[in-house]
């Protein structure tokens, strides 16, 4: 199968609008994937799917992950020449910078018709707010209906074009996205025989909390 | 012919109908309450804590190193270090509370136990009526004998035993050349090995 | 009290009883052609019974008395014989999944229908709010009534035949049919959406399988010459060479009337593999679904009572009613043997339920419509041909029997074809 | 309970459920007087005890226990009890055999109030006990005995189908003995119209989180710091 | 440009809603308490008569919150609750999690280790191909006994697990880079007497009911799955297999020592519910193959790689997906790392949800008994489903 460099490199002669960028991953498993920009990705999956070579015509996996503001620490190292001749000074500067927040989409693809994979495609929201909106790629494979229902529902994406798009684990009165980051549990809690320090930390809100109908 | 499939069928039920009088492969069932069931050697339930000796309290492996309670994915163990008038640790533990309506048996407080002092019970009869105070086991009711864990694991438990007399040995050797007077700083053994 | 010591006593006052000399006389044993003895005292041990009670009753009230002991004689033994059933199809099933089934209520589980009942009796009684309430209450009473009356007809022994009827058979039939009625009102009355669907099949299985099980008996009743049950079964006497018995099921259109008509009873009474209204693993209960308590256990005494009415008839119609198999077997009372053919019939039923998967609706009516009625159509010829062939003997004999099978096997084989060309076992290829 | 060799405490601890109904000597003294109510209640409770049909009703793994207990080789049908009815109306018992979302905890505490009288309860696994492993899910009901009272509870993740058993003839012993969760007095004043309240689906949580007429804790001690 | 997969319109054979011959559509909701939902599964139907011409799954109803307890659990800390996913399938599930982190830490896994993860996983194939046998035809509505003999042979795997890892069911027996407990030579004796025993099992099984005409005509021709549909709805398993498409991970990823092994993959070449069935049952006559060459095969040696953690087990960053053919289908974790002792993020892909999605495609214009099988069909388990 082509690497995922090679893939890139067709997708941007074929898509010369689309942005086509490759994430590293570190781990041993080591598996480039491609982030594709929300406007073109369902024409690249499309692509994707039908071009012969590669043939995706199987969508394993598709799972939203949330990537919360980061602040990151950067250390810009500059040597600077020493004037008098001596050896060169370094002078470590530190900035700090607001990554912002973003929700990502992975959808990991194979082909049945060829057997190979996976092919790891990407596409991000711009910010983490309530009203993100991605296309989606239930039209071009089946597989992802409930994936991205799931994922609506979990992480609160928005899937333009998706046919039936509604919360799929949760009730339908429920308004949280749980499995975002920031996502405050209920406060459920009243009584636990094993007071852990997060337990009672929890209990003192409990009680604290203002009369809640149905508590004791 | 049509219907042979539904005479094949009622033969192997007639079959088995015939076989439960008398073929013990065709009539499997252990009657409970009455005859005892076997439970294999590896068989786990919740854990107990072993002590050493006579006394249940004073004899318990357990030194409170709190690594069980970290690690217990479900957070059901709780423990209190106790400490003498002084305020020092007396490395036993105060308060091991384990709540069985909140455990799922998984045996990673086995596996990362340094001291082989929590182990898997195989009791399992203990339905009850009382949520409050039927559910959490105290330290009391978890103390089991060294006796009591050959008895249901002897494998695992021979293998415990070569263990820990290893470390003793290695914990005197140590021990003699230097100062006497140092506290039994024995540095926790290796984990053991999977057990068998 | 246990049966044998309530037998006990009743034998001893019986035996301390001044013998009047009308019935000293039914005592004399009578004589049958084939020499053997009927055991007198055991087979009219039932009438002996109900004549010491009601002996000295004035005429009219007398068969007033003699007619509701026949009733409540009816109703001990079949609600008794039902919660024996309902332990014995759950030990059945049990032994034919490799399991004991109930052992510890009482000694081996016998005590087990004691507690059901007592249970039942004592739960709460939940009519739905919606429920049309009085059709809720009348559709278990209805049903058992009509599973009831239809034990009027059935001749259970030599002399124990609660009412004779010129067309008994009709009379069990029309009673019979209208049982799926009430299970219509019952899953109508429920007011809820698996009792309507149950409902509706029920009706459906209704309009189905009437036809084949009335078509059925046709050629027993041509081969009898009559519509009374004490008629066929009497037709029915007698033996070839004295081990061969002259059982409507033992001739071809006998036996295919007997198969079909065993078929259309499990439809008839909803068991396995045609209990689709209430089928459990679609339906939840189907019409039962909400009904708790006693009314519950009456559908259930209901629906085994029907099963318990509808093998009864089955014994009288094809299995000789209560003739014995072996000319040298007469001197059993024959009460014992119509109820060992009973039993049998019963266990054939649990037995099936055992084994077999359920159908669907459509397949149901279908099996009914392009299966059952055809072949049951073919057997009324075959019941004609029978009948006017009676008198051939010698060579004759074979050609008659030959002609007869061609006509119950072939309709079979060529209707079972059909049904192997839609669905067949197949082969599968590998990768 | 449990331990067969360690010390326990001698006393053990006072039942929640105190027995209703006359007393052994009054129950003596009525017999005396030829009243035979008492032992009709003791005939009913008997029959009670011997055919609790458990409600055909499966949560999560626990279910698969269940189901296995009701199987050849542990046969819960000895005890009477293989008739898994699948209409709450027929039902007695109710095994709340797994985990209990907040999604489907209404229907479970429905299908409780479909059942008709006397009912009963086992709570069968950590999850159905006190949300067990899964308890600090944002989805998971920490115990159903929150709506439902419970009678007897197994612990066991999954318990052995042999457990299910124990915990059956637990209920029958309470049966017989005429002490149940649903008969106790605060329960029974709680629910004077019969019906256990039914929570809605809120925005964030179920409203309410907990009935309190059954659910009420002990207050929260901790060991070192009272 | 090209076709887009969408699912077939609801409502598409309703004949004649406003007809007054054939009256009103009614709306039954099925579960989440139902004997056949398999669980607390919950299905709209609409009915015309008996006939499905909606169906709508409603899902969620045992959703534990898997993915958040994973992501705030250790790495060791999730395997246990892998066992609860698929609680059929501990052995496979357990497996498949170590898969990912060891192809996320670059863990190796011995010899030894690999062939008894091959042996369980394949008792773990046969005890739920048996069980999901035992199933569908309690769907039918055969009264238990299918089931009781299922049961039977489930009890003697379960056996062999508990003798091994302690527990029925939930085995949390897999390690990352090999496994927890080493088998006995009485063990593997006893697999090896299970094993050859379990072909005489599948033979009375299927006297028993393969040929039961009224098993055929329930189940022949009955939800249809066409192979492209199939694939695009990412169906796996044996289900897809049943459809005619040759995808077997065992084949085409060849994880573990499957290359090793010699065996068949049964196709199907209907689809439907009976293809689904036998697939199954010829699948498990594989999986028997696997287990003798496996048992005979076994090589003496560690189980644990040395250099495995098992406690303050912390990858480098990075992700890595790995996935094994279950029982039910290709179950996959996703797992992402940011070099603290728990995983960033935690994804299972389960197969018995996405093998769902073509449920009401399955089911229109069946009635609703068969709406209830093809669901048997599927081997579903909702702890996967929900997670």
């Amino acid at each position: 199968m082509e690497t995922p460099e090679q893939i890139q490199a067709r997708l941007a002669a074929r898509f010369p609008a689309a942005a086509v960028t490759l994430v590293p991953n570190p781990a041993p498993a080591g598996m480039a994937a491609l982030l594709v920009d929300a406007a073109h990705a369902r024409q690249i999956a499309f692509f994707l799917r039908e071009d012969p070579e590669l043939k995706l015509d199987y969508c394993s996996n598709a799972t939203g992950i949330d990537w919360p503001e980061k602040e990151i620490v950067e250390t810009t190292r500059s040597t600077l020449a020493d004037p008098a001749g001596g050896p060169p000074r370094t002078i470590e500067q530190k900035t700090k910078r607001i990554q912002p927040g973003y929700l990502e989409v992975v959808y990991h693809l194979y082909s049945m018709a060829r057997k190979h994979g996976p092919v790891i495609l990407r596409v991000r929201t711009g910010n983490r707010t309530d009203q993100v909106t991605l296309p989606s790629l239930t039209p071009v494979w089946r597989s992802c209906e409930f994936q991205e229902r799931e994922i609506y529902d979990l992480f609160g994406i928005t899937f333009e074009g998706h046919p039936d798009l509604r919360r799929l684990l949760m009730w339908d009165e429920f308004t949280g996205h749980p499995m975002r980051k920031d996502y405050v549990e209920p406060d459920d809690y009243e009584w636990e025989p094993t007071p852990h320090e997060e337990v009672l930390e929890k209990a003192k809100r409990h009680y604290a909390a203002p009369e809640k109908e149905g508590t004791p | 012919m049509l219907g042979t499939g539904l005479l094949k069928g009622l033969a192997v039920t007639a079959k088995n109908f015939v076989g439960s009088f008398h073929d013990p492969k065709r009539y499997t069932t252990v009657e409970y309450p009455e005859q005892p069931t076997k439970l294999p050697e590896n068989y786990r339930n919740f854990p107990f804590l072993v002590f050493d000796g006579e006394q249940p309290i004073d004899g318990l492996r357990c030194v409170a190193c709190k690594i069980c309670e970290a690690e217990c994915p479900p957070q059901c163990i709780y423990i209190i270090p106790d400490r003498d008038e002084k305020g020092r640790p007396t490395k036993k533990p105060k308060v091991f509370d384990l709540d069985v309506s909140v455990c799922m048996s998984c045996q990673i407080c086995v596996e990362v136990c340094p001291f082989d002092a929590i182990k898997m019970d195989q009791h399992f009869e203990i339905a009850t009526a009382d949520r409050f105070n039927g559910l959490l086991l105290h330290r009391e009711d978890l103390a089991k004998s060294d006796a009591y864990y050959h008895s249901i694991h002897p494998t695992e438990a021979a293998q415990v035993d070569e263990i820990l007399a290893e470390a003793k040995r290695k914990a005197e050797a140590k021990a003699k050349p230097a100062a006497p007077a140092a506290p039994a700083a024995v540095k926790p053994p290796e984990p053991p090995a999977p057990a068998v | 009290m246990s049966p044998a010591v309530w037998f006990g006593e009743v034998g001893a006052s019986l035996l301390a009883m001044d013998w009047t000399p009308a019935i000293a006389s039914k005592l004399a044993p009578t004589v049958f052609p084939t020499g053997q003895t009927e055991s007198a005292f055991a087979e009219r041990l039932p009438l002996l019974l109900r004549d010491a009670v009601t002996g000295s009753l004035p005429e009219p009230w007398r068969w007033l008395a003699n007619s509701l002991i026949a009733i409540v004689a009816i109703i001990v033994i079949f609600a008794s014989l039902f919660a024996l059933l309902t332990l014995a199809e759950r030990k059945i099933l049990g032994r034919v999944q490799n399991r004991p089934g109930p052992n510890r209520t009482g000694w081996g589980g016998i005590l087990q229908p004691l507690a059901d009942g007592i249970k039942m009796l004592t739960k709460e009684d939940i009519v739905p709010a919606a429920a049309d309430r009085l059709l809720h209450f009348l559709a278990p009473v209805v049903l058992l009534a009509l599973s009831i009356v239809t034990f009027a007809v059935i001749p259970y022994g030599r002399h124990l035949v609660p009412v004779e009827l010129d067309a008994a058979v009709l009379y069990f039939f029309a009673a019979g049919a209208a049982t799926e009625l009430a299970i219509f009102m019952a899953g109508w009355a429920s007011r809820n959406k698996y009792s309507l669907l149950a409902a509706m099949r029920a009706l459906a299985q209704l309009i189905s399988y009437e036809l084949p099980l009335l078509l059925a008996f046709v050629p027993v009743v041509m081969l009898a010459g009559s519509l009374a049950t004490t008629g066929i079964v009497a037709a029915q006497g007698g033996w070839l060479g004295g081990v061969l018995p002259h059982w409507h099921v033992l001739t071809p259109p006998g036996f295919a009337g007997f198969v079909i008509f065993m078929i259309a009873a499990l439809a008839e009474s909803n068991r396995s593999p045609f209990d689709l209204p209430e089928a459990e693993s679609e339906l939840i209960a189907g019409h039962l679904t909400e009904y708790s308590g006693f009314k519950y256990a009456l559908f259930f005494m209901a629906e085994y009572l029907g099963m318990c009415a509808l093998s009864g008839m089955a014994v009288t119609l094809f299995l000789g009613g209560w003739h014995a198999p072996l000319a040298a077997l007469e001197f059993i009372p024959s009460y014992v043997w119509f109820a060992v053919k009973l039993l049998a019939l019963l266990l054939g039923f649990i037995w099936i339920r055992a084994t077999f998967p359920r159908l669907r609706i459509d397949q149901l009516t279908r099996l009914a419509w392009k299966f059952l009625v055809p072949l049951a159509l073919i057997n009324l010829l075959t019941g004609g041909f029978w009948v006017l062939t009676t008198h051939w003997t010698g060579g004759m004999l074979v050609v008659r029997w030959a002609i007869a099978l061609v006509l119950v096997v072939g309709p079979f084989l060529a209707l079972g074809r059909q049904f192997q060309a839609r669905y067949a076992p197949r082969t599968y290829r590998y990768a | 309970m449990i331990m067969p060799d360690a010390a326990r405490p001698e006393t053990p601890a006072p039942s929640p459920v105190p027995a209703p109904g006359p007393s052994d000597a009054e129950r003596d003294e009525l017999r005396r007087h030829g009243i035979l109510l008492t032992s009709i209640h003791e005939l009913a409770n008997w029959g009670r005890s011997h055919s609790v049909w458990p409600l055909q009703f499966g949560l999560a793994c626990c279910a698969i226990e269940m189901i296995a207990a009701s199987m050849a080789r542990f046969d819960i049908a000895r005890f009477g009890s293989e008739v898994f009815r699948p209409s709450p109306r027929q039902a007695d018992l109710l095994i709340v055999s797994g985990t209990v979302t907040k999604k489907m905890a209404p229907q479970v505490i429905r299908l409780w109030n479909q059942m008709p009288e006397p009912k009963y309860c086992i709570a069968m696994g950590a999850c159905a006990i006190s949300g067990g492993p899964f308890k600090q899910g944002y989805n998971v009901l920490k115990g159903i005995d929150r709506f439902i009272p419970v009678d007897v509870y197994i612990p066991g993740c999954p318990p052995r189908p042999e457990a299910l058993l124990h915990g059956l003839m637990e209920l029958q012993d309470q049966i017989r003995a005429g002490r149940t969760a649903a008969s106790r007095p605060t329960v029974k004043a709680a629910q004077a119209s019969g019906d256990y309240p039914v929570p809605d689906f809120g925005p964030e949580d179920l409203e309410p989180p907990a009935n309190p007429a059954i659910w009420q804790p002990p207050a929260l001690v901790r060991p070192d710091k009272p | 440009m090209t076709t887009a997969f969408t699912p077939t319109p609801s409502g598409a054979h309703v004949r004649a809603v406003h007809d007054p011959f054939h009256g009103d559509l009614l709306e039954i909701s099925m579960g989440p308490h139902h004997p056949s939902t398999h669980g607390v599964f919950r299905m709209m139907v609409t009915l015309d008569g008996e006939n499905v011409v909606k169906l709508k799954p409603v899902f969620g109803y045992l959703h534990r919150n898997h993915e958040k307890l994973g992501e705030n659990t250790s790495y060791l800390g999730s395997m246990p609750y892998t066992d609860r996913l698929d609680y059929f399938c501990s052995m496979t599930n357990n497996w498949a999690y170590a898969l990912a982190v060891e192809k996320l830490a670059g863990q190796p896994v011995p010899e030894r280790a690999e062939y008894l993860r091959v042996i369980l996983a394949e008792l773990t194939r046969l005890l739920n191909h048996t069980c999901l046998a035992g199933f569908l035809l309690q769907d039918t509505g055969a009264s238990g006994t299918p089931l009781m003999y299922a049961f039977r042979e489930r009890e003697k795997i379960l056996d062999l697990f508990e003798a091994l890892s302690g527990s029925r069911m939930m085995c949390n027996y897999q390690r990352f880079g090999g496994c927890r407990i080493d088998a006995t030579p009485a063990w593997l004796a006893a697999v090896r007497g299970i094993v050859d025993g379990y072909g005489a099992f599948l033979d009375e099984y299927e006297e028993l009911i393969t040929g039961n005409e009224i098993l055929l005509a329930r189940t022949q021709n009955v939800g249809v799955l066409s192979p492209a549909l199939a694939v695009s709805a990412g169906i796996t398993g044996p289900m897809l297999r049943a459809a005619g498409v040759d995808y077997d991970l065992r084949k085409v990823d060849g994880y573990g020592l499957y290359p090793r092994f010699d065996f068949r993959v049964p196709l199907g070449a209907h689809g439907d519910t009976y293809d689904r069935y036998m697939v199954r049952m010829l699948e498990m006559r594989e999986s028997i193959g696997i287990l003798r060459q496996a048992l005979a095969a076994i090589p003496d040696g560690p189980i644990m790689d040395p250099k495995a953690k098992i406690r303050g087990f912390r990858p480098k960053p990075g992700e890595a997906y790995g996935r094994i053919e279950g029982p039910k289908g290709e179950i996959g974790f996703y797992l992402i790392s940011d070099g603290t002792p728990n995983p960033y993020r935690y994804r299972v892909r389960p197969p018995s949800l996405i093998n769902l999605t073509v449920l009401e495609d399955l089911c229109l214009g069946h009635t609703l008994a068969d709406a209830v099988i093809i669901l048997g069909s599927i081997d579903i388990v909702l702890g996967e489903v929900d997670r």
